[in-house]
């Protein structure tokens, strides 16, 4: 019985994972293309779940502001939109989000070093967080794409046949893993094998020599930016769907870290075997070991976990050989 | 034209290795700590102690240690908030330990004992490095912040897990507990603060700075020529620590009062010490000041000209804060993307210069 | 001026007539590689002390690697490293630095984010010891040995005639000073053996004249023994004791310029029927 | 051989630019220079001359290292080009292999070539066509298509950056220092490839060099820059028999080429410092 | 005019749920303002402060505010609570902390200047109790709960006493932290799978709350055996669990909903007129309706002030004079226009903590809202007592305080 207690944790275990993992995907985008680690990843999540709440409850943007300058009460125009539109909508507007970082930040500090651009990005997320309540409100919002939640039927009658104990699995979990794949599969294909894919990774090297080949960075990064906006947008519905949308929501960035710690910070499939890995880890840690030592163990052994692994590869699982030379 | 460099030469070598080698900076900063030290005490009011001065003293403290680490050493970290804990929690233990021991003692002690912690650390700065060391020290940030949470023997077995700081006196004068007048409180920050600000620049203008500088700059290269990782980086670590402890040791004993591990010194201390850093501007000390002023300052004043002064709603005010800090920080990285300090430097190149700029 | 010349050097003589001391040091039989790359296939040859000893031949020919393994920083798969007549047992790099060796690189390897004068503090950083608690407060051995070892660092600068830029941070600089800069945070380590890896490329005539006048003046008057890798054949042929020549990781020629010049292998590989 | 720059378009035409980095640094000093369609342009001076800084104030790369171009104007083609961004400058046929090799580390050597094509857009077979090209130019590069840039030394880098930059099928290269950490076989071989490529393909080259020597040999017309100035210029026979020339970039003196181990410290001074 | 400053929170992690609070806390204020000129002929001022659930900012909005005035802080953050103990005992200024906060500044003797009236987390811990012994005919020997709980110190708040209850009632205790912010709890809740407790307690806060009655919902875990603390006991907490989180049971000890007389004034003279805090939109809501207990109860407190004093304009002293005085009977609540709306407090020098009664109200999803299970019920007092003696005893002797009363 104990054995098919943990294998139902680790099970759970693996679902959390890809769950980080959908955030980090976004992190290791535009890291690989831009050298940046991209610290609002995190806000541009929570930001993309607001924005499609927002449209699909018919919101008015700004309302707060505009109540407060105007002295009026608007909140909601009145009418609803579909998940489908909402999405492609959010999509949309994230796109414009690239464009205007690319535009009003990063075009101004090209070839500056990884740790100035992240500063950027963190003053980016500071940016996006304070823009999104100002936009769509600091209140829980319940988000509904129609994504099913709650244990799945089938599978635990099936473990219940096969193995006299049902396993329970959100269904929300199960399709995370679905879309999660599909999305790593359509990344890997792109970033290995097309021309732009290749620019990308030239860009992260070195600005300059890739602007010397005729490498737009401008078009690199706003594709970048928009194809993590985008990721952005599935962990926001993954993550909104499952707790709310709300500021917390920001906060899965840090669980996403030690994925790529240990992932690689340029490797997307790393990204997701990470995540299976971390997932797996922390909560089979938490649920053996936790009660030893009095729980709420997870955050921190994730990234001891993740550090032991860097001492034995400092480059994580399936990250890009650091390169060593004089 | 008054501000000059030429006709201030320097006859030895010892002259020129000093701090502010131009003399009108060095009477400037004279003039500063004169007023600081003699003049604010007299004038200060709870408000400006407590909502200013003080967090500002404090916080370029741990600036400063972290700028040693991150901008000197180029070890990244984001391991400030638990390295500030363990100097809190230190200086908890001891005060309430060795109720005889002069305060000022105890925080010191708990500095070094957070040099230890930090060293310990910094080992895996050893092989792991750039982004990857700093997501690894966050393992530090989340273990320590844990570990306090969890042994109650830190927190001396209360209820909650909170702790609080007991009156302690200096020459008859209250430096902790509720009773500490808030000249008090201001002159302790201002002594570390000065003390540990010259001790620094000691340490980055001389050998120990050099081999730190080194490592950063190409750590392969700073090897080849004789420069020892082992102990440039570790040494790092344990100075920034050092300084770092304090800072968490004043935060908690001298201006908060009380603390809990998670809440007071939880990952957004680590972010925000890091960017005062950089806005400040990495490897300089001068930088960690600008840094914490700015970090400290700018939302007070923003909200109070939003709350206060136009009426707005605190939320509002509060979203628009962030909106506003965070476009700041963008535009200043635009402007100097080597932070506060390289453009106050600017200025004084053209002033050099002025009025022929070319 | 900086170190104690050399003590009364036995051994043969030079081209141009010096004297060269015994064998300092000895690599025997090295070979590196990197998973299928042999960078370096068993090669043998030794330094002399107080002589200038070249390395050349084409680009990827190991040349490089060759430096790193003598300043350990590869360490190579098979051989045996002498130095001073005695085995060197596997070391860090740092501990090799603190037997006297000091060298450029070829990649400039400054350190960005200082002065000059800084840059080439660090080449002495071995030989001050003070304490970290006196070097915080700034005080007795700290002060001390910096204004001793800066006095040290000025002769240098003064000698390779860098003083307008002392404290200009070297990032700004223009490549050729770099290459100066760097030789003087080698030289104020004060070393037996400078290792040299192509410190002129980059560098019109005249700049390389300078440079050769200081290499020539610190072999002279420090007697401090110089191995060099260069590609350009005057210098090498003007500047050399002895030189050896590599192709693909092998050692392909060994011998005075002038034996060097002559023989055909080093001719086709690297020298090119255009070489006069 | 090619005769002066009088008979041919210009296509490239600098005017009189001055150049500032970091608010405060002037580099540049007024250079006025003008790069003839099908010539080699050779740019000689000492270390800091500005060299780097004209080719890259041409491709528009100082933005990023926080210069910029405060007076004159740059023309290609009659067109001012100074507000255009790099990747536009490519499409034009302008590309600039930088001084320091700048490889991309992390991409296999056969990968950096393959960006250098970025621009393109007359397909697949075009682009391994050319590959083949650079790889029979630079035999060595094919051994090592494999392996990351950034473990292949310094020559390979320098070659790998030479092909990458013919990847694009330019009309005009800015090459930096192409000579620089070379074997001299290699250096010959690498002018003659430009050689091969100008008069071959016509295609355009401003080079920056220290190598006087082998840069007069190879150029038909050279400007020498120092301290932000040009100081002389003319077609590369007469500047190859200008005496300061011969003395102060070619090495010689009256007597033929003199011994590095002769050199005095005491110099002549320049005439045109004077 | 009176200063009763609002530190509150809008943004940052607990945003949601301070912000409903705050306008809570505002509205009553406005009413009273606009419908009687405030309190005794002074008006009300609620100059509000952004504290973000931060204890630097908490401090940073005291020390800004307390100069105009303040008469008394409320800053719904226990962190901030801890902050501000040593610190208006030295301003002398009341902070009042119903519900959260310091459970042993229940003891006046020690804790003069903070109030924690109707009840506090032990209190709520025994109240969650005896309704569970209730509900087992007075024995819950060999039963097992689970106590799931925020990792900080409000979270720690009842371990002590429920250990305490546990060998008193022979129940088994178990103990699963959360770290902040709690969007992962699936090993804890397998654990609660695994161990199949009778009962689970919690603690929680935030995100937390949505969370765990998500995750119970996902293991089966019956909503009625799931009791929350007052503060696990809004809407934003059951809502995104959509119908799953039907039959879950909080406690509370202030009326949900608008079915209460001073909702006509509060629509007539702040609603209507656009006065109301953001517009009205969570205007009976659990957590606004506490917010409005606490202003509630502090206009009571400055009312009794201002009788003992015998002038409308108080000090602070003078209102803590007015605290210690407070008597809020069933009556007086109905003639505020909120019958039933809490318990009755009744405070004075030694008892700063009123009577610790709390009930249990239950979530009906169908319906969406919360409805009142069970009357006021007092807490054990015989085993409260002597932890609070203790605990307060322990700190009069860290910070050198010599109990008066
Ligand atoms: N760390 C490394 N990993 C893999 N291969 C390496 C490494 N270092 C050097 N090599 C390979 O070893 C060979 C020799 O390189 P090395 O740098 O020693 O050449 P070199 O003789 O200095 O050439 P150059 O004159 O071009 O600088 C090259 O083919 C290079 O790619
Ligand atoms: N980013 C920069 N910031 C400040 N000054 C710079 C910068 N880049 C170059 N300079 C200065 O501009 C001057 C010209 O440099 P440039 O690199 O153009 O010279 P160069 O002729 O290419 O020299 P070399 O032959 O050494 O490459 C030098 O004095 C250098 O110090
Ligand atoms: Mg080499
Ligand atoms: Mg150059």
């Amino acid at each position: 019985m104990e054995f098919l207690y943990a294998s139902e944790v680790l099970v759970n275990g693996l679902m959390a994972g890809v769950m980080y993992a959908l955030v980090a995907l976004g992190f290791v985008l535009i890291y690989k293309a831009s050298g940046v680690f991209n610290y609002a990843q995190g806000v541009m999540a929570l930001f993309a779940a607001m924005t499609l709440v927002g449209i699909m409850e018919g919101r008015v943007p700004f309302a707060h502001l505009i109540n407060a300058m105007f002295g009026v009460h608007v909140s909601h125009f009145g009418w609803t939109v579909p998940a489908i539109f909402g999405i492609a909508l959010t999509a949309l507007i994230m796109v414009g989000l690239a464009i205007a970082v690319e535009k009003l930040v990063l075009k101004h500090l090209v070839g500056q070093e990884p740790i100035i651009l992240f500063m950027a990005t963190i003053g980016l997320a500071w940016f996006l967080e304070g823009l999104g309540d100002v936009m769509w409100g600091a209140d829980v919002k319940v988000l509904d794409v129609g994504l099913p939640q709650g244990i799945s039927d089938g599978i635990e009658a099936a473990t219940n046949d096969w193995l006299g104990y049902g396993f329970f699995i959100d269904k929300l979990d199960i399709w995370a893993t679905v879309i999660a794949a599909a999305l790593v599969a359509a990344l890997v294909g792109f970033s290995q094998y097309t021309k732009q894919g290749r620019a990308m990774r030239a860009v992260a090297d070195d600005h300059q020599a890739a602007l010397s080949v005729g490498i737009s960075l401008r078009f690199i990064w706003i594709m970048v930016w928009s194809i993590a906006g985008f990721v952005a947008l599935v962990a926001g519905i993954m993550w909104g769907t499952k707790s709310g949308v709300q500021f917390s929501l920001s906060l899965i960035a840090l669980k996403a870290l030690p994925v790529l710690m240990l992932g690689g910070f340029t490797s997307i499939p790393g990204a997701i075997v990470g995540g299976l890995i971390i997932g797996m880890g922390e909560k089979l840690f938490e649920y053996f070991i936790g009660p030893m030592v009095g729980g709420a163990t997870e955050n921190w052994f994730a990234y001891v976990l993740a550090l032991l692994f860097l001492v034995f590869r400092p480059q994580g699982l399936f990250g890009e050989r650091i390169i060593e030379r004089v | 034209m008054i501000y000059r460099e030429a006709g201030d030469f320097k006859t030895s070598y010892r002259d020129d290795g000093q701090t502010f080698p131009i003399r009108l900076d060095r009477w400037g900063y004279y003039a500063l700590l004169a007023v600081a030290f003699l003049v604010v005490p007299f004038f200060i009011d709870s408000y400006w102690a407590n909502a200013v001065l003080v967090p500002f003293l404090i916080y370029a403290i741990a600036a400063i240690g972290l700028n040693i680490l991150v901008g000197y050493a180029g070890q990244v970290s984001l391991g400030t908030g638990g390295f500030m804990a363990v100097g809190a929690y230190a200086v908890y233990k001891l005060m309430t330990a060795f109720p005889g021991v002069p305060i000022f003692v105890h925080i010191l002690l708990a500095g070094l004992i957070t040099a230890l912690v930090g060293m310990l650390f910094g080992l895996p700065s050893l092989r792991i490095k750039g982004f990857y060391l700093a997501v690894a020290t966050l393992a530090a940030q989340f273990f320590l912040v844990w570990l306090f949470n969890k042994v109650p023997w830190f927190y001396n077995y209360s209820a909650s897990g909170q702790i609080t700081a007991p009156e302690r006196t200096f020459f008859g004068w209250a430096v902790t507990g509720p009773a500490t007048s808030a000249s008090a409180k201001y002159l302790t920050c201002l002594v570390f603060a000065v003390v540990l600000a010259w001790v620094a620049r000691n340490l980055t203008r001389g050998t120990v700075g050099r081999k730190w500088m080194a490592i950063r700059d190409m750590d392969i290269a700073a090897e080849i020529i004789g420069v020892n990782p082992l102990s440039a980086k570790l040494s790092a670590f344990a100075v920034s620590s050092f300084f770092i402890g304090i800072a968490g040791a004043l935060l908690f004993a001298v201006y908060l009062g009380a603390a809990e591990a998670s809440e007071a010194f939880g990952i957004n201390k680590s972010f925000l010490v890091l960017f005062m850093v950089i806005i400040g501007g990495l490897g300089s000390i001068f930088g960690s000041f600008a840094g914490a002023a700015f970090l400290v300052l700018l939302p007070v004043f923003l909200k109070n000209v939003l709350v206060a002064r136009l009426g707005w709603p605190t939320d509002l005010a509060a979203h628009l804060e962030l909106m506003i800090v965070g476009a700041l920080i963008i535009f200043f990285l635009i402007v100097e993307p080597h932070g506060l300090a390289r453009l106050w430097r600017l200025t004084k190149e053209k002033l050099r210069l002025w009025p022929f700029p070319h | 001026m900086i170190a104690t010349p050399a003590t009364e050097l036995t051994g043969e003589f030079t081209t141009d007539g010096r004297r060269t001391g015994p064998v300092l040091m000895d690599l025997k039989n090295i070979t590196l590689r990197f998973g299928g790359v042999v960078a370096i296939k068993d090669i043998s040859f030794d330094i002399r002390e107080g002589e200038i000893r070249a390395i050349i031949g084409p680009n990827g020919a190991g040349k490089s690697s060759m430096l790193n393994v003598i300043s350990g920083f590869y360490v190579p798969q098979e051989g045996e490293i002498w130095f001073e007549g005695a085995r060197r047992p596997p070391m860090k790099p740092y501990e090799v630095a603190r037997l006297g060796l000091a060298r450029t690189f070829q990649n400039i390897a400054l350190f960005d984010g200082m002065s000059v004068l800084d840059n080439i503090m660090t080449g002495r950083l071995n030989r001050m010891k003070a304490p970290l608690w006196a070097q915080a407060i700034w005080w007795g051995r700290a002060e001390r040995e910096e204004v001793e070892n800066r006095e040290q660092v000025e002769k240098i600068i003064d000698f390779l005639e860098i003083q307008n830029i002392r404290k200009t941070p070297v990032g700004r600089l223009p490549y050729g000073l770099k290459k100066r800069v760097e030789l003087a945070r080698a030289l104020a380590a004060e070393p037996r053996i400078l290792l040299l890896d192509e410190p002129m490329a980059g560098m019109n005539v005249e700049e390389k004249e300078d440079m050769c006048r200081f290499i020539l003046d610190v072999n002279d008057e420090f007697g401090t023994t110089i191995a060099l890798i260069e590609h350009d054949m005057g210098v090498v042929m003007d500047l050399s004791d002895r030189v050896v020549v590599m192709d693909y990781g092998r050692k392909i020629g060994d011998g005075t310029p002038d034996e060097v010049r002559a023989n055909p292998e080093v001719i086709s590989a690297y020298l090119g029927v255009s070489q006069e | 051989m090619f005769d002066s720059a009088a008979g041919r378009e210009t296509l490239l035409e600098i005017n009189n630019i001055e150049v500032i980095y970091n608010h405060v640094i002037l580099v540049l000093k007024g250079v006025s220079l003008s790069v003839p369609k099908g010539g080699i342009t050779a740019l000689l001076g000492g270390n800091g001359a500005g060299k780097t800084t004209t080719l890259k104030a041409i491709s528009n790369l100082l933005h990023s290292e926080r210069g910029e171009v405060t007076k004159g104007a740059i023309n290609y083609r009659g067109e001012p080009i100074q507000k255009m961004d790099p990747a536009s400058l490519v499409k034009k046929g302008v590309i600039q292999v930088m001084e320091g090799r700048h490889c991309f580390e992390h991409l296999t050597v056969e990968e950096n070539l393959l960006t250098g094509a970025y621009t393109r857009t007359d397909g697949r077979a075009a682009v391994a066509q050319d590959l083949e090209m650079v790889y029979s130019y630079f035999p060595r590069l094919k051994e090592r298509r494999k392996s990351q840039a950034g473990y292949t030394s310094g020559g390979e880098q320098q070659m790998c950056a030479m092909g990458r930059a013919l990847m694009s099928r330019p009309e005009t290269i800015l090459l930096d220092e192409p000579s620089m950490g070379l074997a001299p076989q290699l250096v010959e071989q690498i002018f003659e490839i430009v050689k091969a490529v100008n008069e071959g393909e016509g295609v355009t080259f401003l080079l920056a060099e220290q190598n006087t020597n082998i840069a007069l040999r190879y150029g038909h017309y050279g400007y020498i820059l120092e301290s932000g100035r040009v100081v002389m210029d003319g077609p590369a026979e007469a500047l190859r028999e200008n005496p300061d020339v011969k003395e102060f970039y070619l090495g010689m003196s009256e007597q033929g080429r003199k011994s590095f181990r002769d050199v005095r410290s005491y110099r002549r001074r320049k005439r045109w410092l004077a | 005019d009176l200063v009763v400053p609002n530190l509150s929170y809008r943004t940052g992690p607990y945003g949601a749920n301070g912000t409903q609070y705050a306008d809570g806390f505002n509205d009553y204020f406005t009413l009273l303002n606009e419908r009687d000129g405030g309190i005794g002929g002074e008006k009300i001022q609620t100059p509000e402060c952004e504290t973000a659930y931060n204890t630097e900012k908490g401090v940073e909005c005291y020390e800004a505010t307390k100069g105009n005035g303040a008469l008394v802080y409320n800053p719904l953050s226990t962190g901030i609570t801890y902050q501000l103990i040593p610190k208006v005992s030295a301003d002398k200024i009341p902070l009042y902390t119903p519900g959260y906060g310091r459970t042993s500044a229940k003891n006046g003797k020690v804790f003069e200047w903070v109030f924690n009236a109707p009840a506090n987390y032990w209190d709520g811990a025994s109240v969650a109790i005896k309704y569970l012994l209730d509900q087992n005919g007075g024995d819950l020997k060999g039963k097992k709960i689970a106590l799931v709980y925020h990792n900080s110190a409000y979270g720690k708040e009842p371990i002590r006493t429920l250990q305490e209850l546990s060998k008193k009632h022979g129940f088994t205790l178990s103990e699963l932290p959360i770290d902040p912010p709690g969007q992962e709890q699936k090993s804890q809740w397998l654990q609660i799978r695994r161990d199949k407790p009778d009962y689970v307690v919690m603690w929680g806060w935030g995100v937390m709350n949505q969370t765990a009655i998500q995750e119970a919902a996902n293991i089966r875990f019956p909503m009625e055996n799931f009791i929350g603390i007052w503060w696990a006991g809004s809407e934003v907490d059951v809502m995104p669990v959509g119908d799953a989180a039907n039959g879950y049971k909080s406690l509370t000890f202030n009326g949900v909903g608008t079915d209460y007389p001073v909702y006509d004034d509060m629509k007539k003279f702040v609603i209507e007129p656009g006065k109301a805090s953001q517009g009205g939109q969570f205007v009976g809501s659990a957590l606004y309706s506490r917010g409005m207990y606490a202003a509630v109860v502090i206009a009571e407190a400055i009312k009794k002030a201002q009788e003992l004093a015998g002038s409308s304009a108080i000090t602070a002293p003078q209102l803590r004079d007015g605290f210690e005085a407070l008597d809020i009977t069933p009556e007086r609540l109905t003639e505020i226009g909120l019958p039933d709306f809490g318990p009755e407090i009744k405070m004075s020098c030694d008892n700063h903590g009123g009577s610790g009664m709390a009930r249990l109200q239950q979530w009906d999803a169908g319906a969406k809202k919360w409805s009142l299970i069970t009357e006021f019920t007092e807490p054990d007092q015989d085993v409260l007592n002597p932890l609070i003696a203790e605990d307060s005893e322990a700190y009069a002797k860290e910070a050198g305080i010599t109990p008066r009363c």
